[in-house]
């Protein structure tokens, strides 16, 4: 014992990561670069499908480090070497951290929304991110366009940055199906007399309780469900959206107005994944998030040893499925650490 | 809207654009549809400008049409186009100025498919050699006339006689501007600002005075779209594609349209005509139509040249409210006089434009 | 002439009452269609109308099905009724053995004691006078019950009694007035002139002094007068023109006159018939397990006779038929709410496109036909073709490549129009197919098939036709130790009356434990397409409930012969459910 | 004045105008029947379909068009259901399909009057 964990990212999977492990009795740093732990967390009010407060978790996630492990905020790793399975890594407050093994916990970042320049975020007025919704949502403030009126009409795009190859993202980013129907249902909990739409190219609610989430968003909120992708958006005369779409299961194109168009973004490697990549010289796949060294046996391991990967630095994930993969890597290290008979296996 | 999205997004997509020494070729159509359009684009560039503009009096179509057709094979069009690049070459010029979007579009397709297939390239010399034993460079530039006139929109500009504003009202005009489906959606780095928003007709209407419309169906086709027009049977969908443009653009009270593309002006102008003997309904603020101009024409009456020279008669949709908007003095007599002042006839009026009040 | 004022009132409300009655018997009669009056005629006009009395007598005065369902309710209901009835009868034989006369005014029985105050001196007298006091008696105990009822339904095998209006509340207070203040009046009479019987007497007996009886004896008679009135008054507008209505009704319905489509005189009468007893409460499943009540019969009626149909009541209804098995009266509720849907369906004259496209295989003297429902239950048109192969019947499959609908379903949601055209095309389609016997698996095909087509060839449900075969051993089946238990679908049981063929079949497979509700109280699977709009969680709350109870007998398999039942029971997995052609073809041996 | 003849005539847009469509219809048919909102268009009421055997009866694009306003052709289509059912039976959400196509008739009948 008495070894030495470096995690990088004080989001969800770097602070249940450092829980587990100094709970284990490692000697655990933690590094951030913002000036708060928390990550994305900090940014999402509510969460799918409890609806319950992203506060919650959060508070959950520092009970488990608050006081039991060193956490260097404002800092980034700048340089990394490595000798005799040691990993020497400078931070940019110029601190050098030696550890024995290092967990690459620097998540993802949402799909630059401008890049789909066909639907005008960033040139039309109305056209907003999930990210940015959910921020009107935890501001507390009164929904309002541009144009200063309750919209009548709001429209959820799915897809966006995701599935799509013109963007170079082929993959799907497994939370904006579910994301976009809870956000419908909180929008029409704030605007009963809003219609909302959802437009999407197939909703994949995979998760345990999102069907029954999707059932509720048509049941109880009314929230209509549209298979089609937004082809191009434009805006009218009073700064509403002119939408179209083809409404697949009709087989025709639609179009409609939208006074809020939100834009469902997907998950890119963030820009601390892709440094880190470079920093440790990890092997990243196809999609650009860092490669496990195995799809179904070694998911938290890298291509360099002693670098463990967990949360979304590796893949879309959930926060469920990031909270069970940072215990699933403190797992993983502490058999790689106490070099446990498993570790023979070959994948 | 906010500008400086847009203006954000022009940044990415600017492209290099020869300053002199320009191989300029024609379009199959325009002389037939917008007779001075083409000359007003050479006497803008060589004598307000001052360049070198050499037009080859052997140059043939592109082929655009029929490869668009579905008549030729690619291969045919490849040779063609080898063989413009072969006068040019033999000229001595490296920078391609076509007049038309389509052949825009066929050169830079063509360019594209040799980037990523050599072989291609290499067949297509084979054949160009065995028929006519003639080789080729690849154009160094290759820019449409709009994006030319784009980049010396600034010089037009500072020897502009006339703006794109009301002179009664001292307002900017409002424009709509129509880009040809070819210019930039296949090849959204190849237009100057992108597919989605670009900036060629902008830069030069706001350039000129004018205020850019931005309406729903901007992007949509004009409806040309070869195969739908040369079936007449098919006319009618081509027609709806226009129609569908001008029901958008017509809350906004447009004062004229410009394009810069052969086919489009020519459907923007004559379907107005079509609807309005169809439908009874014509477009414009004063039921008079929505003028329609090239790139050229507009920069042409901007820089005050006789609207009659510049074939401004021949349009379906009279631009006389527009010339007496911008306050150009024009000639009603000598608006059907050809060349030599022989009368060339004169078109049926439409019977449902409104031309009352009008000083023609 | 016997005469005092307090005679008017009751003179009044009577002749008002037997006006209004006539008038409507008239407009009932008036209203019914030739064919029917002709009907009505030849049965008043002949002996059969004896047996139409000897209902009258039971059902309208002793109400045997009450007593069926409880005793204290036939009790209860059968000494007011009957005891009224004697007392009237009795009553009338006593004024006139009095006064000798055969006409007196229609008031002196009923005001007997007032205007008659010697003892009875012959022995007829004081027979009838014994009489008359036991019928009050008898009466008496009946309002007196009544009372009770209202504080212990359950004692009268009702768990819930029905709420009244306020017309029915004064109607009955009046009611249950009537007959105390008879007995006071008479009482004090009796008393003041010492001629009451056994009963009217004991007041007399009871004191000595008469002074008090002088001052109550006036105000009782024009009381007891009054009561009267106002109950006649208020009978033809609360549920007490039962009364007089069912005796139309049982005559109407002796006659072979019943429903149209459309709401007719018999629909009305049926309706006026509905004397609110609240016996079909507990019947209604929708009542019990889903707590929508604007269902229940007796509501729904009431609704439609206060010309304010209640949609809700009408559409909602999984027209499973047990209200309508309860009812003493009779009433046919389905047929009520589908003539009712037809009145709320916007598009009377809607009909359905036509379905050129649609052909049955002909060819065999047997015609199986599986019906829409059962071609998605495929595991019973297989079981049936392998019986059929079995018994090496001539047969073919009809509708093999898909059914065209019976036109049951569109009947049930009141789309009249519409089921009478498909069935016309589907008809025509089954008679092109030249088959001798017609057999279904869809007790709802059945229905319609016996009801509304003239095929002129047998039609007969699956089960009926196994038992057929089994009783002339074209088929054996091989026992085995399986237990079932057995499901009645409402279609084929209330309403076509099979329940005998399945279960004659199982008792040959098997052992057959039987649930505690079976035949014609067995309860509906809640997947009925007799409701319109009953949702998705109100259907499932009815199927949970209704399976419990097949669990409950621990037998291996809930056996069902309805498509749709089994459909609906496979939902909860609760237990194994097969369709009795299932069983017969796993253990059907050569 | 007589329109001219060009030798064609303009083409009607295909495009669904959700913003110029019926949509009334929609949440007036869903008042009375709310279980309509439930659909997730699976198809599998226009698989099993009686009618659909017979005739282009598509239940599920009947909902989908009464959803987006597109009243117009919904007619012919309804009219062909049997209301037998059967769709009602398989529908994975527990739609009440009869009562839809009930109540779509019904709506249609209310408007076509003037």
């Amino acid at each position: 014992m008495g070894k030495d964990v470096l995690i990088i990212g004080g989001g969800i999977a770097g602070m249940e990561a450092s829980a587990y492990l100094s709970a284990m009795g490692y000697q655990v740093t933690l590094v951030e670069k913002a000036n708060e732990l928390g990550g994305h967390l900090l940014r999402w009010e509510r969460l799918f499908p409890t609806q319950r407060h992203g506060k919650e978790v959060l508070s959950f996630l520092h009970c488990g480090i608050d006081g039991k492990i060193r956490v260097i905020k404002n800092a980034e790793p700048v340089a990394a070497v490595t000798r005799d399975d040691l990993h020497i890594v400078t931070l940019s407050t110029g601190e050098v951290i030696t550890a024995n093994a290092v967990l690459i916990t620097t998540g993802y970042k949402t799909f630059d929304a401008s890049r789909k320049e066909e639907y005008g975020y960033g040139i039309y007025n109305n056209v907003v991110t999930s990210a940015d919704l959910e921020e009107m949502f935890s501001s507390g403030k009164e929904m309002l366009t541009s144009s200063g009126i309750v919209p009548r009409r709001v429209g959820f795009i799915h897809c966006v940055g995701s599935r799509d190859e013109k963007v170079g993202n082929i993959y799907c980013s497994k939370v904006c199906c579910v994301t976009a129907v809870k956000q419908a249902i909180e929008l029409k909990e704030r605007l009963p007399y809003a219609e909302a739409f959802c437009f999407y190219m197939d909703l994949r609610m995979y998760g345990m309780h999102f069907e029954e989430l999707y059932k509720e968003a048509q049941e109880k909120h009314g929230v209509q469900f549209i298979r089609g992708r937004l082809s191009e958006a434009a805006e009218n005369q009073d700064h509403s959206l002119l939408i179209k779409v083809e409404d697949t299961l009709t087989g025709r194109p639609l179009k409609m107005k939208m006074d809020l168009l939100v834009l469902m973004v997907g998950f890119e490697p963030s820009d601390g994944t892709q440094k880190m990549a470079e920093l440790f010289h990890l092997e990243t796949g196809s999609t650009r998030f860092l490669k496990m060294a195995d799809e179904h046996t070694s998911t938290n391991v890298s291509s360099v040893q002693g670098v463990f990967l967990a949360g979304t630095c590796s893949a879309p994930r959930t926060i469920t499925s990031t909270i069970t993969d940072a215990r699933a890597a403190a797992a993983k290290i502490t058999s790689y650490l106490s070099q446990y008979s498993i570790e023979q296996r070959e994948n | 809207m906010k500008e400086e999205g847009k203006k954000k997004l022009w940044q990415e997509y600017q492209k290099e654009i020869a300053d002199d020494r320009y191989f300029y070729v024609r379009s199959c159509v325009r002389q037939s549809f917008f007779p001075g359009a083409e000359q007003a684009f050479l006497k803008i560039m060589r004598e307000e400008l001052g360049k070198d503009v050499f037009e080859h009096a052997c140059h043939t179509t592109c082929t655009g049409i029929a490869y668009h057709a579905d008549v030729v094979p690619f291969d045919t069009t490849m040779t063609v186009v080898a063989r413009q690049f072969s006068l040019m070459t033999e000229s001595g010029y490296q920078n391609l100025v076509p007049s038309c979007i389509t052949s825009f579009g066929v050169y830079t397709e063509i360019l594209e498919t040799w980037k990523h297939f050599p072989e291609v390239e290499a067949k297509v010399r084979e054949f160009l050699f065995k028929a006519t034993g003639r080789t080729f460079e690849i154009p160094k530039n290759l820019a449409h006339a709009s994006d030319v006139i784009y980049k010396f929109r600034d010089s037009i500009a500072s020897r502009a006689k006339y703006k794109l504003v009301n002179q009664q009202t001292g307002e900017p005009l409002r424009v709509v501007e129509h880009i040809g489906c070819h210019y930039a959606k296949m090849f959204p780095h190849k237009g100057i600002g992108g597919a989605e928003f670009p900036h060629v007709l902008i830069g030069m209407v706001e350039s000129w005075g004018g205020e850019v419309i931005d309406y729903p169906e901007r992007r949509h086709c004009c409806g040309f779209g070869f195969r739908q027009y040369l079936v007449q049977a098919n006319r009618g969908y081509s027609v709806a594609c226009s129609k569908k443009k001008f029901e958008s653009m017509e809350p906004y009270m447009p004062d004229l349209i410009v394009t810069n593309c052969p086919g489009c002006p020519m459907f923007l102008d004559r379907w107005q005509y079509v609807i309005a003997e169809m439908e009874n309904h014509t477009y414009g603020a004063d039921k008079q139509g929505i003028p329609v101009l090239t790139f050229e024409e507009m920069a042409a009456m901007v820089l005050g040249y006789d609207p009659w020279e510049i074939g401004l008669q021949v349009h379906q949709i009279p631009v006389e409210p527009l010339m007496i908007k911008m306050g150009i003095p024009f000639d009603p007599g000598k608006k059907y006089l050809g060349k030599n002042s022989k009368d060339m006839g004169r078109p049926e009026i439409p019977d449902y434009l409104n031309y009352s009040g009008m000083k023609i | 002439m016997n005469f005092d004022p307090f005679i008017i009132p009751f003179s009044v409300g009577a002749t008002f009452l037997f006006v209004w009655l006539f008038g409507k018997l008239f407009g009932w009669i008036y209203t019914l269609p030739k064919r029917d009056q002709k009907k009505l005629q030849r049965h008043v006009f002949s002996f059969r109308i004896l047996r139409t009395f000897g209902e009258i007598v039971r059902e309208c005065l002793l109400h045997f099905r009450l007593f069926r369902i409880n005793a204290l309710l036939g009790y209860m209901h059968a000494s007011l009724a009957a005891g009224w009835f004697l007392l009237i009868i009795f009553g009338t034989v006593e004024s006139k053995v009095q006064s000798g006369k055969a006409f007196n005014m229609p008031y002196d029985p009923i005001f007997y004691r007032f205007f008659n105050h010697a003892p009875a001196h012959t022995i007829q007298l004081q027979t009838l006078s014994f009489l008359m006091d036991t019928f009050l008696l008898l009466v008496l105990s009946a309002v007196v019950f009544a009372w009770f009822k209202r504080l212990r339904s359950k004692w009268f095998g009702m768990r819930r009694t029905t709420r009244q209006s306020r017309v029915d509340r004064v109607a009955l207070t009046a009611l249950w007035l009537v007959f105390p203040l008879r007995f006071l009046a008479e009482s004090a009479t009796g008393a003041i002139y010492g001629n009451g019987d056994f009963f009217t007497g004991i007041l007399g007996r009871a004191s000595e002094s008469d002074a008090v009886f002088r001052m109550i004896e006036y105000p009782a008679w024009w009381a007891y007068s009054i009561s009267l009135c106002g109950f006649f008054v208020l009978l033809p507008f609360s549920r007490y023109m039962h009364i007089p209505a069912e005796i139309i009704l049982v005559t109407f319905r002796r006659a072979g006159i019943g429903h149209l489509r459309r709401f007719s005189a018999f629909a009305d009468i049926e309706v006026e018939s509905c004397s609110r007893c609240g016996v079909c409460i507990d019947t209604c499943q929708l009542q019990k397990d889903v707590d929508i009540r604007e269902v229940l019969p007796v509501y729904f009626l009431r609704s439609i006779r206060e010309r304010d149909t209640n949609e809700k009541g009408a559409s909602k209804c999984l027209v499973c038929g047990k209200c309508a098995q309860a009812c003493p009266v009779r009433i046919d509720v389905n047929n009520q709410r589908i003539v009712q849907r037809e009145e709320f369906n916007s598009n009377k004259n809607f009909q359905p496109l036509h379905f050129e496209k649609a052909q049955y295989s002909g060819g065999g003297k047997i015609g199986y036909y599986a019906g829409c429902m059962t071609h998605l239950t495929p595991s019973i048109k297989l079981a049936m073709v392998k019986i059929l192969l079995a018994a090496e019947a001539d047969f073919v499959f009809l509708d093999q490549e898909g059914s065209l609908c019976c036109g049951r379903p569109m009947l049930l949601a009141g789309e009249f129009n519409g089921a009478a055209a498909i069935a016309m095309r589907n008809e025509k389609l089954i008679k092109d197919c030249g088959i001798e016997t017609l057999i279904t698996s869809c007790p709802i095909c059945l229905k319609m098939f016996s009801e509304e087509y003239q095929l002129n060839i047998p039609v007969l449900h699956h089960s009926q036709y196994i038992e057929q075969i089994l009783e002339e051993n074209k088929i054996t089946l091989n026992l085995n130790r399986s237990s079932y238990t057995y499901h009645d679908p409402c279609e084929l049981g209330r309403g076509l009356g099979i329940y005998d063929a399945p279960r004659s079949i199982l008792t040959k497979a098997g052992k057959l434990i039987e649930p505690d509700l079976v035949r014609k109280h067995a309860p509906c699977c809640g997947g009925s397409i007799g409701s319109v709009n009953l949702t998705h969680a109100e259907k499932k709350a009815v199927t949970t409930i209704a399976i419990g109870k097949y669990v409950e007998t621990h037998a291996d398999i809930l056996v069902v012969s309805c498509p749709l039942c089994k459909k609906t029971f496979v939902g909860p997995n609760k237990i194994k459910v097969m369709d009795i052609a299932e069983i017969v073809a796993d253990r059907c041996e050569k | 004045m007589s329109a001219k003849n060009f030798g064609f005539s303009i083409h009607k847009d295909r495009q669904i105008d959700y913003d110029k469509n019926y949509r009334e219809f929609y949440y007036r048919v869903k008042a009375v029947e709310p279980s309509i909102s439930l659909c997730i268009s699976c198809g599998n009421c226009t698989a099993t379909c009686s009618a659909g055997n017979f005739t282009s009866m598509n239940l599920r694009n009947v909902i989908l068009l009464a959803a987006r306003g597109e009243v117009n052709n919904l007619g012919d289509n309804v009219s062909a259901c049997l209301l037998c059912g059967k769709c009602q039976l398989g529908c994975p959400r527990g739609v009440n399909t009869r009562n839809v196509v009930i109540a779509i008739r019904k709506e249609l009948k209310i408007r076509r009057k003037p």
